[in-house]
């Protein structure tokens, strides 16, 4: 089984030695090998698990893995990067891979969070990878911040520790045996501690008060830690939420909801707003991914876990690829929406066309169905309350406010593919990636892979 | 049967006389030596004889309004209420019927006045238009309200219903609707003081200006057409508005008819007689007063009930 | 999944009969267009997804279509791209998607179950809603918004008239209909109707048919103009339903049928002649290179089948019997003849209002369709574009024909779609009661109204050909010679334009339009009536869109402004930021974790406040 | 004697926040880290746990020798401002620091009566406020990330104080991903100089 963090191994040595880039990222693709071995075997023991949630993750996670690193072949001819900063960057990519698998598939909340805090560090450096001040404040200002939410994250793990330990003695830092032994525990340490640890996380995925800071720090970044970010770890992130939130459902359900609804809400509006202001990709596509991070989070807790579950795929591969190709929509000019699609050609315009329509979850995008589905359930938990019309109102604004984040993607598109703009040269490994992307996500709304999505949880 | 004939081909026939006759009477009143009442027969026989002229700039459309205009009007002569209590009618079409017949009428009239590209055309078929679509909706609601309270909306039976059952409970809503559709049948037929058909000024043209182009038979015909909307406008108030003398016999039925009408084309004499013409944007105010007053015929109906 | 029961069938038919001559007429206008092969794609899904929408059968393929069916139509809008097409592309998707909010939240509040159930298994469930009125006012919103009901009706007259002209007709003759399909399918879902919601789509149907046909009397584009006639016929499709509704909850039935099957006779009339109009008006500007009425006349010198086509159209919109339209309209005044002696006082008060709206509709449309006609095709060309066109080519001639044979069709065998119309309804039985014989169409209530359209145009043609025969009798000598002008030459520009034909009504409704007038001359030097050129234009200001929209686009950009300053006054501080949040979320925890009582929330309030001065905002002072 | 070490704890906690100075800064950490050592150590004696002594060990080695070494070194090689001004003035902090100790009695008073470590969990969490007073109260680098060190001090009084310790494993873990943060750190500084 540890096996799994070989291939991480494997990069952060070689990233050691001069080898041709090219052969670096095939390396780097292998990483997906483990993780399509462990969606099929699944095993359980003290510190590690390995269950249909977090293989799924894992695999999904590993996908985006290796459309990041094939996307590397072209980078360094992009912006113009050295040779040191590409095997520094193969480095910190191994770390954070390590990190994260870790994290995914830990059993034990303190090795989740240990591999959470390897991957958050490891980032602090890709960021700092591309020349420049802003990089550099940023990734201060990341590695602050982050280590703030981090270390809320382990500060409500221990109180959660010492709420669960008089019960479950040393297997309280188990999910699963937390999540068996739910009904039993004492309530109000439990809470405390789960709300540091969602305000750590949701400060981590950029919600509501740090919205611009995520969007900072992609935009001063290389693009690949956007699509690492949004691709993976913030779904080594979710996933601590959802196992999480599991037992915090049957300690109270209503405080759960309460509590994300008003985040998630808060969130919402904040990031629609900022997006009808948004003047550039990165940012756009940042603050969009928390918009859809704010939808899973409150799909999961209203119970639509198919929805949230099939939402966090598509996002994790629309959002990667969306991020990947800014290094060609922008490679005129930032802040420009115009014309940037028109001068790619074809095949590439249809792919990001696509992209771009498929994350505002128009047909037949997954986020389609998902949507349907999160909202779906977010009817049913209201129905199941006391406040029933006021759960419908609150239904209605998420749409109202997905409606104006709708409207400026409407109109960047449309700018984008209908005006004039300069011509721009896309390369062969960019398409890769970007078909890559459009095949996995395609992949999802194939009618087995609904079913095994929907069987995850049930 | 044969009453019902009759009937159609009496109005058909006494229309150019009552055009006249209003001519002829507005004349006295104004001390001038009256025409006779039957030169719109004279004028009409000699216009047949005439040339022809159309312009070189109409289309196919100056031929063919001519036909679509004094059809509609002649298939409504058909649909006339009767005369007489026993006589034949039609029973198949109803008010909105005749109401759309006679738009179908202005419509191509108007038409008409746009084909030949001269301003006076457009003139006149732009405030035709104008006056029509006010016209309109007046026309409908005082229609409604008349079969509303006649209990049918086949005038016919309606004329009759009114006849033996007058809406006493109703009588405001009645005097509303009537009042509403004598202003009707000033406006629609280009009389004073929504028209002055005979003058040729371009300050207060309408509807002659529509037919400036016109020549010979086809003025002919436009002019039967007028003369026609006018007898039916007439026999129509008459009809609904004085419904009385149906169920007499009918030689008494028939000469009560005709005093109506006479009452109705010496009313509209007196009225022109009596006043100016109206500036254009004037005569809303007019039609506004039909408008409401058919409006509130309709919802004093509507509040009373049945 | 798919279903074909009635209404189902009937709706197919409907598009059915706007597609066929579409396809025909499409295939003779492709040359004009330059992305041919994004526009077929483009329109063949757009149908397919029409029909999908209309044959679905549970929830999510509706919604799947339904989305579907926006978002072809939006790129079909988006064919020929400039800023005009830009604009109205945005407009229209993101109104589309604003009332699919609505829908979405229908369906997730009806289709708790499962989306996968299909429409009569819902019936059961919607009969123990608790909120019925909040069901019924999300239908409303969200299917009208996409029929383009006032006040939702502002992106119509900007979507339907950029779209290449076969676009058109699909989507003002054939896709607001599909709307109405929505609407009727689920409003017949809904269980235990009340009087207020009836009372409501007729106020909504006469406040849309009068604001479409005023703003289309003002229009100067020919195919906005025919868009706002939409806008004007969907409220006349409105008001029967509502009448129907209104009957349907004071338990008459047969009034209710009988008003139910003229709104959808109407959408079947509706469907035929815009198409046909928006067919012909593609032709011309096919022929003229330009949509400004301004800038036509005379064409039906050239372009014979073209005017006759749009003549037909104009005359069947103008509700002139005995087409089509007229039949339709006259069965929904006789359905409103029915409202005599209802009791409550809110009908007393609604019913003579949509009887006004719709007479003043009809009076208007008239004066509408005589300038579209009359500036349009009639007088001397106003321009090089107009002197120069040709007749459309085979194809397109064919489709017009084609739907000319439509329009005809839905007259004459007026008997047969009224049985189907009725039978596919889930309405009562009333064909019998309608039709003693086929020749004679009555009404159902007490005022034994009556039309026949086959007699009617029987006796008209009858009187038609006696007045030939006279006419040619009389063999009068012909002369032709040019119009007179008062002496003047006779010239384009002495003709009336379209400003000025509406110039009168225009002036009527100044209080609506608050026009805005550009004009200037050029005088010859020392007179004041003599002049070397002038200009005069007056374009007038949508009153909804200025208030509705422009007011929530600011409000909208006031927002994020607001919270843009926030987050940019958050960047300096975020750990000041995770401070605060940390105690305001640990503190609410304490608060609401047993019981709240107002001095702790008071307590909360106080502290967070302090927190919050000092830290936050006293510390940026310095 | 645990309380005695946790008064002192937070005592110096407290001083730290009125500090204008860099390297007088890194001596209270060094006192606070020192402190916590000696918790860890009277609480194994207590529960006579070998492995918490070994913790107390490492940190005291660790936290109040070598962190403030290389800490003082980074700030020497990289010539850092030494000076750190408080950017909230003296009478709010005077107010502030007892607002949060009272806040945090007050948000754990429901379980005092069932949970009896419950005042090592209030001092430690109200540690964890104001250590994050800390942070926001410096502008300069150097500070956020003492603060944060500060902070991890709390978690591990947390983690000896309220539940007797954690599994071993997971507490190596974290120790190693402090020196991480700690090459970072100095990563981070390095391209500053390149400059």
């Amino acid at each position: 089984m540890y096996f799994v963090f070989l291939p991480s191994i494997i990069i952060i040595v070689l990233s050691f030695f001069k080898i041709n880039q090219i052969v670096m990222s095939f390396v780097a693709t292998s990483v997906i090998f483990p993780a399509i071995y462990l969606f099929f075997n699944h095993m359980h023991n003290d510190y590690f698990m390995v269950d249909d949630l977090n293989a799924f993750i894992l695999l999904v996670s590993s996908v985006v893995a290796v459309g990041v690193s094939i996307s590397m072949i072209s980078l360094p001819y992009r912006l113009g990067l050295k040779k040191k900063q590409i095997k520094h960057f193969y480095l910190f990519f191994g770390i954070f891979f390590l990190g994260l698998t870790l994290s995914i598939l830990s059993n034990n909340m303190g090795l989740y969070w240990i591999g959470l805090e390897f991957a958050t560090l490891s980032t602090v450096y890709m960021i700092k990878i591309k020349y420049s001040t802003f990089a550099y404040n940023e990734s201060w200002k990341y590695l602050i911040v982050g280590a703030i939410a981090i270390s809320l994250i382990l500060f409500g793990i221990i109180l959660i520790y010492s709420a669960t330990k008089p019960l479950l003695q040393e297997q309280a830092m188990d999910f699963y045996s937390l999540i068996e032994n739910a009904k039993m525990i004492n309530g109000y340490l439990f809470e405390i501690g789960f709300f540091l640890v969602s305000t750590g996380m949701f400060i981590k995925m950029g919600f509501f008060p740090m919205n611009l800071w995520i969007a900072d720090i992609e935009r001063s970044a290389i693009y690949q830690v956007g699509a690492l970010f949004s691709g993976i770890l913030e779904s080594a992130i979710l996933l601590g939420f959802f196992r999480l939130s599991e037992v915090e459902k049957v300690v109270n359900n209503a405080h759960l909801i309460t509590f994300t609804y008003v985040y998630g809400i808060l969130t919402l509006f904040m990031v629609s707003f900022l997006i009808y202001r948004a003047k550039d990709y990165m940012r756009l596509f940042s603050l969009s991914g928390i918009e859809h991070m704010s939808l899973i989070v409150i799909f999961w807790v209203s119970g639509g876990y198919f929805a949230a579950l099939l939402h966090f795929a598509a996002h994790a591969f629309i959002k990667p690829a969306l991020f990947l190709s800014t290094a060609v929509l922008e490679s005129h000019r930032k802040y420009n929406f115009r014309g940037t699609l028109k001068g790619i050609g074809g095949t590439p315009t249809l792919l990001i066309s696509m992209l771009m329509l498929a994350i505002i979850s128009l047909p037949p995008s997954p986020m389609f169905f998902s949507e349907i589905y999160g909202f779906k359930a977010m009817i049913e938990s209201a129905t199941l309350s006391s406040h029933f019309l006021l759960m419908v109102g609150v239904v209605f604004f998420i749409l109202l406010l997905l409606s104006i984040v709708f409207y400026k993607f409407i109109t960047i598109y449309q700018e984008a593919l209908y005006e004039e703009g300069e011509p721009s040269h896309i390369y062969r490994s960019e398409i890769l990636t970007l078909s890559i992307f459009v095949v996995a996500t395609l992949t999802l709304i194939l009618p087995p892979v609904l079913q095994a999505i929907e069987g995850i949880m049930s | 049967m044969i009453q019902y004939l009759f009937t159609s081909l009496f109005i058909f026939l006494i229309a150019p006389f009552l055009v006249g006759f209003i001519k002829s009477l507005k004349m006295w009143l104004l001390f001038k030596r009256p025409v006779s009442p039957f030169q719109p027969y004279r004028d009409f026989m000699k216009l047949l004889k005439k040339e022809i002229i159309y312009a070189k700039e109409a289309s196919v459309i100056s031929r063919a309004s001519i036909f679509m205009i004094l059809a509609p009007i002649v298939v409504v002569l058909f649909l006339l209420p009767p005369i007489f209590h026993n006589a034949f009618y039609i029973s198949f079409m109803d008010a909105f019927t005749i109401t759309g017949l006679l738009s179908l009428s202005t419509f191509f009239l108007m038409l008409l006045g746009l084909d030949g590209a001269s301003s006076f055309g457009g003139l006149g078929s732009s405030r035709e238009a104008f006056i029509a679509s006010l016209v309109e909706p007046a026309m409908v609601l005082t229609m409604f309200s008349i079969s509303l309270m006649g209990g049918s909306i086949g005038i016919s039976k309606a004329t009759l219903h009114l006849n033996t059952h007058f809406p006493m409970m109703h009588s405001a809503s009645f005097i509303l609707a009537s009042i509403a559709f004598f202003i009707l049948l000033i406006a629609e037929n280009g009389r004073i003081p929504v028209d002055n058909p005979e003058t040729h000024l371009e300050l207060t043209m309408v509807h002659e200006a529509m037919i400036l182009e016109l020549t010979g038979t086809n003025l002919a015909l436009i002019e039967l057409a007028g003369a026609l909307k006018f007898a039916i406008f007439s026999t129509l108030f008459v009809s609904l508005f004085l419904p009385f003398g149906v169920n007499l016999v009918w030689y008494l039925a028939f000469v009560v008819f005709v005093l109506k009408l006479l009452l109705v084309s010496v009313t509209v004499a007196l009225i022109e007689v009596n006043t100016a013409k109206l500036r254009l944007f004037k005569v809303p105010n007019l039609l506004g007063i039909a408008i409401i007053f058919g409006f509130l015929s309709l919802f004093t109906f509507y509040i009373l009930g049945v | 999944m798919f279903s074909f029961d009635g209404l189902s069938l009937l709706f197919l038919f409907l598009i059915l009969l706007g597609v066929i001559p579409n396809l025909v007429y499409m295939s003779g206008y492709l040359s004009h267009i330059e992305r041919k092969r994004h526009f077929l794609i483009h329109y063949f899904m757009f149908i397919v997804s029409m029909v999908g929408v209309v044959l679905s059968n549970n929830l999510l393929v509706f919604l799947f279509f339904w989305e579907l069916m926006s978002l072809t139509s939006w790129q079909l809008i988006l064919t020929n791209s400039n800023a005009e097409t830009m604009k109205a592309g945005r407009f229209y998707f993101f109104m589309t998607h604003f009332g699919f909010i609505f829908i979405l939240l229908f369906f997730l509040l009806i289709g708790s179950e499962s989306l996968f159930a299909d429409f009569d298994s819902l019936k059961e469930l919607l009969a123990n809603f608790k909120y019925p009125t909040l069901l019924f006012l999300l239908i409303t919103i969200g299917f009208l918004s996409k029929a383009g009901v006032v006040p939702l009706h502002v992106w119509l007259p900007y979507a339907h008239p950029v779209a290449p002209s076969p676009v058109s007709a699909l989507m003002s003759g054939v896709m607001l209909k599909v709307a109405i399909y929505a609407f009727l399918r689920f409003i017949f879902l809904l269980p235990n109707w009340q009087i207020e919601w009836g009372v409501i789509i007729l106020v909504l149907g006469a406040i849309s048919s009068l604001v479409g046909v005023l703003y289309a009397l003002a229009e100067h584009d020919i195919k906005a103009l025919l868009a706002n006639h939409s806008v004007e016929n969907i409220g006349i499709i409105l008001i029967a339903i509502g009448v129907g509704m209104i009957f349907m909850s004071l338990n008459l039935p047969t009034l209710s049928a009988f008003a139910f099957i003229a709104g959808v006779y109407h959408s079947f009339n509706h469907m035929s002649f815009k198409s046909l109009l928006f067919m012909s008006a593609g032709g011309v500007l096919y022929a003229t290179d330009t949509k400004n009425m301004e800038k036509y006349g005379g064409l039906i010198k050239s372009m014979p089948v073209t005017t006759f086509a749009f003549l037909i159209g104009a005359i069947s919109i103008s509700a002139l019997p005995p087409t089509n339209g007229f039949l339709s309209e006259w069965m929904i005044f006789q359905s409103m003849l029915g409202s005599n002696g209802l009791d409550a006082i809110e009908l007393k008060i609604s019913f003579p209002f949509a009887i006004f709206a719709l007479a003043l509709t009809g009076g208007l449309a008239i004066a509408c369709f005589v300038k579209a006609f009359g500036i349009t095709f009639l007088g001397l060309s106003r321009s090089q574009n107009s002197k120069h066109a040709k007749e459309v080519n085979g194809m397109m001639q064919f489709g017009q024909i084609l739907m000319i044979f439509v329009v005809v069709g839905l007259m004459l065998y007026l008997p047969l779609i009224i049985k189907f119309i009725n039978e596919s309804l889930p309405i009562e039985n009333i064909y019998a009661t309608i039709f003693p014989t086929p020749w004679v169409m009555k009404s159902v209530n007490e005022n034994f109204g009556a039309v026949s359209p086959i007699l009617l145009t029987f006796a008209l043609l009858l009187v038609v050909t006696f007045i030939a025969i006279f006419y040619l009798s009389l063999r009068n000598k012909e002369r032709i010679c040019h119009t007179w002008a008062c002496g003047y030459n006779t010239s384009s520009k002495s003709q009336y334009t379209a400003t000025g034909f509406a110039g009168p009504i225009r002036r009527f409704f100044t209080w609506l339009y608050k026009p805005e007038v550009h004009s200037h001359k050029q005088t010859v030097a020392g007179h004041t009536t003599k002049f070397e050129s002038s200009f005069y234009e007056v374009h007038v200001q949508p009153l909804f869109e200025k208030s509705l929209y422009e007011g929530t686009k600011k409000l909208l950009n006031y927002i994020s402004y607001i919270v843009y300053r926030i987050s940019h006054f958050e960047k300096t501080k975020y750990s000041v930021l995770i401070f605060n949040l940390l105690v305001i979320v640990l503190f609410s925890f304490r608060v609401f974790y047993n019981e709240v009582t107002w001095g702790s929330v008071v307590l909360e309030v106080v502290i967070i406040t302090i927190f919050v001065k000092i830290l936050l905002i006293g510390g940026d002072k310095k | 004697m645990t309380d005695i070490f946790m008064g002192f704890f937070l005592a110096t906690l407290i001083i730290s926040l009125f500090t204008t100075r860099l390297f007088r800064l890194y001596s209270w950490y060094a006192l606070n880290s020192l402190f916590l050592g000696l918790i860890a150590m009277s609480v194994s004696f207590e529960l006579d746990d070998n492995e918490m002594l070994i913790v107390g060990c490492i940190t005291i080695i660790m936290k109040s020798l070598i962190i403030p070494f290389v800490l003082r070194d980074i700030t020497l090689k990289f010539n850092l401002q030494r000076s750190i001004p408080l950017s909230i003035q003296n009478h709010f902090l005077v107010i502030i620091v007892p607002l949060i100790l009272a806040f945090t009695f007050y948000l754990i008073e429901p379980i005092t009566i069932m949970y009896l470590q419950s005042n090592y969990v209030t001092i430690a969490v109200s540690s964890l406020f104001l250590s994050l007073l800390l942070i926001m109260e410096h502008k300069t680098v150097a500070s956020k990330v003492l603060g944060f060190l500060f902070i991890e001090n709390s978690l591990f009084l947390l983690a000896i104080s309220a539940t007797k310790g954690m599994p071993m494993i997971i507490e190596l873990g974290i120790f190693v991903d402090l020196m991480m943060f700690i090459v970072v750190i100095n990563l981070l500084f390095k391209p500053q100089e390149e400059k």
